[in-house]
């Protein structure tokens, strides 16, 4: 059902009985072409790719709770480009474009929000990465701009200028960047997938993968049964080595718990996003009015979707020494996300050692804003057997070969990125 | 040239011209303490505990089963060390100016600490004459109990600023005083 | 877990002390040991769901390694042992 | 304006008069009200706009659940917005204003989003402000967010103090009504330690408000009695104003204690919050009930509360919450409510019960429409009257407040914090609480107790099995007696049919039944999907009324039971804590620990300007005289050290103490170059990598005698390559003899460098210093004139014929002095660490600007250091893969600019001459540049693809980000004394 004035007029005057389900509740077919495990964004956006841009016709998205029940219905919706490797700037840029053009794509507005991301540096050191950052994000096409501390007073008033204990030296703006509705990409790739055909089936959990006699994968058991295919695609972020032990593989990855929080409803004080490199603290407001934020991960191994107090306050701590108007403010829910944290903090999209099953995981803090390249990356590499350009320094193989793409420069340890 | 250099203490600056009378609650900044890291070398921990507990003049602060503060306020560092020397399987480091030692004292002084340190101060778990590193006002150090509602505390020089600044504002509430004391 | 850690030398401590560096289980391999060996042990992770060991260093305490055997789902700690004991082939 | 105070009744002081202000109007309540209490005695019933149509609202709670009554309570940096009126504790002084209304609460232009309501249904933003698409930045988000939000913060520094503390205990109880007090009473006479912390400034609960006789006294009295007796016991503490938030691993409690929030102006000594984590060895949770609304036609105008709340405001507060009161039920609650009012000599317009027949008594004379049910109201500001229906016949019956009840759910809020869910009850018509294991449990109504007998039964009994758990023998406690109660059982009512206007369940966020019934027709009846769509439950009362109506009437749509349909996730926080309790002290200077030098005293005395280095403060430069910029302090310090001396604090460095019989062994695992050999009294550069073979950290060790050796480390890795050795020695060679402590606090280090420094430091070393006698790399302890024993390293990090010394840190100061001075005719000088960076990037020495993680040993020059021989260092192995060895890698180089003027910036992007800018055609980047004093002009060191042989090139410096672009020359990094003549003078 398109979405235009005139349905929403016309729906309006007849006491909006009219609306019909956004995606079907199909029962799974015995067998498809193509099965996405996992109804996150990902997911969903690989197979409304696939179907789309790629011509496969019988596909099916196999998700264990609602969909978006994962990371994309509870990340900090933070979407940019301002990466600094060769191996990522190009793929989050593609991606970025995608997010320009989302909401025309999907006739479903997602919100899509480019109110500048900035990075604040408060060390000299700090600010002469940014450079680097920005110069090689320019390089390569995407928008960058290094501003100092009195372009920021006059952006920002409210920041801790003069009595912080990192204070605020300079900041890389990414005007591009900014934030979108994260259930609504859900929903919206969801119902776009499902205008192409894809079959999205909720509640059903893979419990394992088959595979034949010469070790080809052939379809997978689930909750609601076994379903066969001739290609299966993981993309179950936080549970990534939990679906690719069904296949004996083991991966480069460790699964742990992210914090966000979000503050009650104020009207609008904070106009971008703002990230804090004197620690890791980042937050933006929300269109509802709540304050979106979150800073780091509680660095233990977990699958909980929760996290513990200490984290919540230092996070705190961060936000008042940054914006010391937030003190009197209240925080209002606090949640946890599971997190596929990866040996070198960057993703991995790849055709994996075993036949007919492909690998996207590896998404650590930063997939969201990758929804759309991911989906159109890893449907690429479904279709085509080949990665997509933008994508091929993503491989699941070049950590044997050496080729970590480590942003963060703190090497094989997933915790610290 | 034969030059005599003055010591100075790290909170010589935050003390400066304040020569409270101690209230209940007070806070003594011991001014020169002598104190040692020892370490026992692996299966001599139980015997350098033993000699350790012998060596007169001195508390001695449990850091971990092989780790040991040595602390004296009245032996030189010089005795201290030539005793320490005697005892096989151990190696030491003087920490004499790396640590600072401050000693807490009063009713509230638990209810002060609470702010301060996560361990449960009720004397059935920690009891008189007991020490632990600890995490103290977010800073990595030492706690240990000298009487009922006495404790000293021993953290890193360069952080003892800080945390003697928020030790001041834990006992503000309970006024709190603070001073050198030898 | 995770709220407070039972150190076997400290006692019953808050996260904050600690600092996490990640799988206790896999092993340096040997120097000569195979390409793959030595790939999987710095790379690979089974990462279960569940019951779990991984390294947790006192640092405010008492500065050892630990191993802290504990579910991580729900965060339930079964054991915390000294890592050298555990390196050493004791437990605790 | 009329008052509704009744005289006499409640708990309020009616001879102690508080004045408070709201939206600038004076008004007067007592002490022991709440702001909403004192409104509506007031008989100001409107309090706030709903969020979305801006519909007028009162309050329908007396408590912490309330989505209506939020306002803006203090002034200027003390603003707080969002603030629940009904928690609110009265104080003189107190200004508040009505929020999210303009120009005012009365009449708000907002509103007309109610006449739009059919066009803003649940996800409407999905649907719509899609065309043209240039719009969404320009008009519709910025439309869009300026409705947002309901309160303004003002974002200003918080003038207050906030802090943190622990507590620990045998049982923690929360809450203080009739469980949570026999609970706690029960527990303490046995002996426990016992925390009983209740949110309310007011200990008692529910007693506070019922007028019951409990053990032949009135409940108040009855609460006074038993808090005294708690209040005694040293084994007991009582936390009024402390709102437990969450529950976390192992039984940590998160709290919050409003220690200063009743008062106008807080006293400097006291924090105005203070946080709590509680470890707690047991817990019991009798947080109560909480009275669910009613879902009818117009159920939101301001008048419309809960008959909890209508009780309260009476018993508690002496406030009547109308004149003519009428009352709709499905259960006992109603009817006292109604009994209360009477006897108060309120006016009853009715008792409209949903129920054909129950055994409840009215009130003498009102009347009791039973099978009745409300279909619609009127009234503006406030409500006049409520058209109710019985059989199909519509009757209007005018009243000014209206006390419903929909029956109680148990308030289990924390008990599912940690993923266990609620359960429901067909019986109690109720999610329970979930069975989270035996250190947890509920008590009284918060367990599923509906009686006050029952409750104050089940507190003692829970917290007796607590005290049997522990070992402790069990005192004798009496269960009081109970006069006078009621029961206040009901029959559901999730949907009270026929509605003629919208039925709210979400009240702030003004979800409504057409919202839910339209997320579901959309496929969006999962109940965390219906959340999501329709925003029900997101609100800052977190759906404590309505999240209980929303499952049953998504039941009722999709056909299924409540208990198929389950709540929503449970989340901390309990009710809202603000950002200040949770930072505590840590805030502006004081956010992070922080570290001074033994040096930072003579730094500032010689003029040093200091910059944040991890937690440290170092010295970054020191201006003398007319010196206007840094730059002109910098170039004369690196001059000046290259001419005669310089001194330099460089006691921030990591200092690990190294002893033991395998200590050789240990360092030759952990260094990449070679380690066995080093004699004593000498000191080795090192360079320390990760497994990945990838640059961890460089320093020098010295040997100071057999078994006992002193590492220096980076500033910004001291303390992770402790944790490395410790990590190394504890779990990969648990059998070698080393041990480490670090003894980086004892030593203030000072780096005297400079072709004078032997002539300066031989006035204060006892020992001979020439050439011969302390050669280059020796390391040894030495005594200054006078005695003082001090370590001497001849090291250098300028390139300079340098030394490192360090002397015990309490006479750093003075032995800094006396170089300073010893040097005076020498022409020292102090240096920072600006200067320092000149220095060594003169030289072509790496930092962590170079060993940025991503680098080998050999990208920076240093693969010399890799040692071929040793079987094993950490980091060999996987130092030989492919992409760590690929000819392509960047490699240090050094780089001029062409033209002599144009300053190079770390940071600045490298091109080949004439190339575009492109995604493939980055050659690399300037890691590290300053301005050469030496070389007069620019340097840098620069990670340069295939660097090493490019030397003599000219390469483009591409600094987009900072508008320059000129062209530069690839050359050696080592820009000074490459022969190291100086070093070896
Ligand atoms: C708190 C938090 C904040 C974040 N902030 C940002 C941010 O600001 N910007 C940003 O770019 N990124 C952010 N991220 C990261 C981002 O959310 C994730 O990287 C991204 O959402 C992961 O991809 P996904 O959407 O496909 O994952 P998910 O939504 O997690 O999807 C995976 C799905 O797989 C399903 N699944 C798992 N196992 C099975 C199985 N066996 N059978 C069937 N289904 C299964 C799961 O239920 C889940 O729905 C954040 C993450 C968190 C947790
Ligand atoms: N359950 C029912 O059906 C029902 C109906 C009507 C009346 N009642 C009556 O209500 C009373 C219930 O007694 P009770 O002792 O169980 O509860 P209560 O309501 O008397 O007391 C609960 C207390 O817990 C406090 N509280 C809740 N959450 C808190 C938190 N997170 N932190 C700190 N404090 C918190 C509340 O402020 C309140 O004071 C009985 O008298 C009962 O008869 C029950
Ligand atoms: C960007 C964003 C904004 C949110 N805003 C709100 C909010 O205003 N109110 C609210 O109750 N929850 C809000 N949440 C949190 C959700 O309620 C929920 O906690 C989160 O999506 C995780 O899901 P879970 O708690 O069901 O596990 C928000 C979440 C996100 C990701
Ligand atoms: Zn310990």
């Amino acid at each position: 059902m398109r979405y235009s004035a005139l349905s929403i007029l016309r729906q309006a005057l007849s006491g909006n009985r009219g609306w019909k389900p956004v995606w079907r509740e199909p029962q799974p077919k015995p067998h498809y072409d193509v099965i996405i495990v996992g109804g996150g964004g990902h997911g969903l956006a690989t197979a409304y790719y696939l179907a789309k841009e790629f011509g496969i016709k019988n596909i099916a998205v196999l998700e264990k709770g609602y969909i978006g029940s994962g990371n994309v219905g509870r990340n900090t919706t933070i979407v940019r480009s301002n990466y600094l490797l060769e191996g990522n700037i190009p793929f989050y840029e593609f991606s970025l474009k995608l997010w320009e053009g989302l909401e025309k794509d999907l006739n479903y507005n997602a919100m899509v929000s480019q109110r500048g991301v900035m990075m604040l540096a408060h060390s000299d050191g700090q600010r002469d990465a940014f450079a680097r950052r920005g110069n090689a994000m320019r390089m390569h096409g995407v928008d960058a701009e290094l501003l100092d501390r009195e372009d920021l007073q006059k952006m920002m008033p409210y920041l801790n200028y003069d009595h912080a204990r990192f204070p605020i030296k300079a900041g890389l703006l990414q005007k591009r960047g900014g934030t979108a509705r994260h259930d609504a990409v859900a929903w919206g790739y969801a119902r776009g997938a499902d205008s192409h055909g894809v079959d999205i089936i909720q509640h059903c959990e893979v419990t394992a993968i088959r595979r034949d006699e010469n070790g080809k994968v052939t379809g997978v058991e689930t909750s609601k049964g076994f379903i066969g295919c001739n290609k299966l695609a993981l993309a179950t972020a936080g549970h990534s080595s939990e679906t690719a032990r069904m296949a004996d593989l083991r991966l480069p990855i460790e699964t742990h718990v992210l914090q966000a929080f979000v503050s009650e409803g104020i009207k609008p004080v904070i106009d971008n996003v703002i990230v804090y490199g004197g620690g890791h603290f980042y937050i933006s407001q929300s269109d509802k009015g709540g304050l979106v934020f979150g800073a780091d991960i509680d660095y233990y191994s977990s699958y909980a979707q929760r996290g513990n107090l200490a984290i919540v306050e230092s996070t705190m701590e961060e936000g008042v020494s940054l914006i010391p108007g937030l003190s009197r403010l209240r925080v209002l829910r606090s949640w946890g996300g599971v997190m596929d944290m990866s040996m070198d903090g960057s993703p991995i999209i790849d055709r994996t050692p075993i036949d007919n099953l492909y690998l996207n995981a590896g998404w650590c803090y930063g997939g969201f804003k990758a929804t759309p390249a991911s989906g159109f990356c890893f449907a690429h590499l479904i279709a085509r057997n080949e990665p997509h350009h933008v994508a091929r320094a993503l491989r699941l193989d070049r950590f044997e070969r050496g080729y970590a793409v480590d942003e963060a420069g703190k090497g094989p340890q997933p915790n610290i990125h | 040239m034969s030059i005599s250099f003055t010591h100075r203490h790290i909170l010589e600056d935050r003390m400066g011209g304040y020569e409270p009378s101690p209230n209940a609650n007070h806070l003594t900044v011991v001014r020169r303490p002598v104190i040692f890291s020892t370490l026992a070398h692996a299966g001599h921990e139980a015997a350098v505990a033993e000699a350790l507990s012998l060596v007169e003049d001195v508390v001695v602060r449990s850091v971990s089963p092989s780790d040991w503060l040595v602390v004296s306020q009245s032996a030189s560092a010089a005795t201290i060390s030539a005793s320490l020397a005697t005892i096989p399987g151990l190696s030491f480091a003087e920490q004499s100016d790396g640590q600072v030692l401050m000693a807490l004292s009063g009713p509230d002084v638990r209810t002060i600490l609470a702010k301060c340190v996560a361990v449960d101060l009720h004397a059935d778990m920690f009891a008189e004459g007991q020490s632990a590193p600890m995490m103290i006002c977010r800073v990595a150090g030492n706690l240990a109990r000298t009487g009922a509602d006495a404790f000293e505390i021993i953290v890193p020089r360069s952080h003892a600023a800080y945390v003697f600044d928020e030790l001041r504002d834990a006992g503000r509430e309970f006024a709190m005083t603070r001073g050198f004391g030898d | 877990m995770a709220s407070l850690i039972t150190c076997p030398h400290c006692g019953r401590r808050p996260k904050e002390e600690f600092s996490i560096r990640g799988d206790a289980v896999p092993e340096r391999p040997a120097p000569a040991a195979s390409e793959e060996a030595w790939h999987a042990y710095v790379y690979l992770r089974d990462n279960p769901r569940g019951n779990i060991r991984e390294y947790w260093h006192h640092v405010a305490g008492c500065r050892r390694w630990l191993v802290v055997e504990r579910d991580n789902l729900t965060h339930a700690v079964f054991a915390v042992t000294d890592a050298r004991e555990a390196a050493k082939g004791g437990t605790a | 304006m009329t008052s509704s105070r009744i005289a006499n009744v409640g708990l309020v002081d009616h001879s102690r008069v508080v004045k408070f202000s709201f939206d600038s109007r004076s008004y007067k309540g007592f002490e022991g009200d709440t702001l909403a209490s004192a409104l509506l005695a007031n008989d100001q019933m409107l309090m706030g706009r709903s969020f979305k149509y801006h519909r007028p609202r009162g309050p329908v709670t007396a408590g912490a659940s309330e989505p209506n009554a939020l306002v803006t309570i203090g002034k200027d940096a003390r603003t707080e917005p969002n603030t629940r009126a009904t928690v609110a504790e009265l104080y003189s002084g107190m200004v508040a204003k009505s929020q999210n209304a303009w120009p005012s609460l009365k009449f708000d232009i907002g509103s007309i989003n109610g006449a739009l309501s059919p066009m803003l249904g649940a996800g409407f933003y999905y649907k719509t402000f899609m065309w043209p698409a240039a719009f969404w930045e320009k008009l519709y988000e910025p439309v869009i967010r300026r409705a947002a939000g309901l309160g303004k913060a003002v974002m200003e520094a918080d003038p207050d103090r906030y802090e943190k503390s622990w507590a620990h205990c045998d049982l923690l109880v929360v809450g203080s009504g009739p469980a949570g007090l026999m609970a706690a009473l029960t527990a303490a006479r046995a002996g426990l330690r016992v925390i009983l912390a209740e949110q309310d400034f007011r200990l008692g609960g529910s007693l506070l408000s019922e007028t019951a006789v409990i053990g032949g006294v009135s409940a108040p009295d009855f609460v006074s009695a038993t808090l005294a007796e708690l209040a005694a016991m040293p084994n007991v503490t009582l936390m009024p104003r402390t709102t437990v938030f969450g529950w976390y691993d192992d039984m940590v409690f998160g709290a919050v204690e409003k220690v200063q929030k009743h008062v106008a102006v807080p006293s400097a000594d006291k924090p105005v919050e203070r946080l709590w984590r509680i470890a707690a060895g047991r817990a019991i949770l009798a947080s109560g009930a909480e009275e669910r609304p009613l879902v009818f036609g117009g159920n939101d105008r301001p008048g419309i509360m809960t008959a909890d709340a209508t009780r309260t405001y009476l018993n508690r507060y002496g406030v009547a919450t109308g004149r003519k009161v009428a009352v709709f039920t499905n259960g006992g609650s109603g009817y006292r409510t109604a009994a209360d009012l009477s006897a108060r000599g309120v006016n009853i317009a009715a008792i409209i019960d949903s129920r054909a027949e129950s055994a409840d008594y009215a009130p003498y004379g009102v009347r009791v429409i039973r099978s009745g049910s409300i279909v619609d109201t009127k009234g503006g500001k406030r409500l006049s009257g409520i058209m109710t229906n019985r059989f199909g016949y519509d009757e209007m019956i005018d009243c000014d407040a209206l006390a419903m009840s929909g029956g109680w759910s148990p308030i289990v809020h924390l008990m599912c914090q940690r993923g266990a869910r609620p359960v429901w009850s067909q019986e109690a018509q109720a999610f329970l609480a979930p069975d989270v294991g035996p250190l947890f449990i509920a008590a009284g109504s918060a367990a599923g107790h509906a009686t006050m007998s029952e409750c104050l039964r089940d507190g003692a009994t829970k917290a007796h099995a607590a005290v049997e758990a522990v070992g402790r023998l069990v005192g004798h406690v009496n269960t009081p007696e109970v006069e006078g109660e009621y029961d206040p059982s009901f029959a559901p009512l999730w949907y009270v049919p026929g509605a003629r206007s919208k039925a709210f369940v979400d009240f702030q966020n003004d979800v409504h039944v057409d919202d839910l019934a339209l997320a579901t027709r959309e496929g969006f009846g999962h109940v965390e999907h219906a959340k999501r769509y329709t925003t029900n439950g997101m609100a800052t009362d977190q759906g404590k009324l309505g999240n209980v109506n929303a499952v049953a009437l998504l039941a009722g749509m999709r056909g299924v039971s409540p208990a198929e349909v389950g709540t929503t996730t449970y989340r901390p926080f309990y009710t809202p804590v603000s950002f200040g309790a949770l930072a505590g002290t840590a805030r502006a200077e004081q956010s992070r620990p922080i570290r001074t030098s033994p040096l930072h005293g003579w730094a500032k005395k010689n003029g040093a300007t200091f910059l944040e280095s991890g937690f440290w403060y170092r010295s970054a430069y020191f201006v003398e005289g007319e010196e206007k910029t840094w730059r002109e302090s910098v170039d004369r310090e690196v001059l000046n050290v290259r001419q005669n001396a310089g001194l330099c604090d460089v006691s921030t460095l990591g200092k690990i103490e190294i002893f033991g019989s395998d200590a050789a062994e240990f360092l030759n695992r952990v260094y990449s170059n070679a380690f066995l050999k080093l004699p004593v009294g000498k000191a080795r550069y090192g360079l320390m990598l990760r497994e990945d073979g990838m640059v961890f950290d460089d320093g020098t060790t010295s040997r100071l005698s057999e078994n006992h050796y002193v590492m220096t480390t980076t500033t910004a890795y001291a303390a992770e390559v402790m944790a490395h050795l410790e990590f190394a020695s504890q779990t990969f060679w648990p059998d070698l003899d080393v041990r480490f402590v670090s003894t980086s606090d004892q030593w203030a280090q000072m780096s005297l460098a400079g072709p004078k420094s032997r002539t300066i430091l031989q006035k204060l070393v006892e020992e001979d210093l020439s050439d011969a006698a302390f050669p280059f790399l020796a390391a040894r302890e030495v005594r200054l004139k006078g005695g003082l024993s001090a370590r001497l390293f001849r090291i250098s990090f300028s390139g300079e014929l340098a030394y490192e010394l360090a002397v015990s840190a309490g006479y750093g100061e003075a032995v800094a002095d006396a170089i300073m001075e010893a040097g005076r005719e020498e022409g020292i000088c102090a240096y920072g660490v600006e200067a320092l960076d000149v220095l060594r990037i003169e030289k072509g020495h790496v930092t962590h600007s170079e060993l940025d993680g991503r680098t080998t040993a050999d990208d920076v020059g240093l693969g010399k250091m890799m040692s071929a021989a040793k079987p094993d260092f950490i980091g060999k192995r996987l130092s030989t893969r492919y992409g760590l060895t690929a000819a392509d890698r960047l490699q240090m180089v050094g780089l001029k600019p062409v033209e002599l003027d144009k300053p190079l910036k770390a940071g600045a992007a490298l091109l080949r001459e004439g190339v575009e800018p492109s995604m493939t055609a980055g050659q690399g980047f300037v890691s590290s540049a300053c301005f050469s004093p030496h070389i007069g002009q620019w340097i840098g060191l620069a990670m340069l693809k295939s660097g090493r042989e490019r030397i003599g090139e000219k390469i483009l410096v591409w600094d987009a980000v900072r508008s320059t672009e000129f062209l530069a020359e690839v050359c050696s990094p080592v820009f000074v004394d490459p022969d190291n003549l100086n070093l070896h003078a």
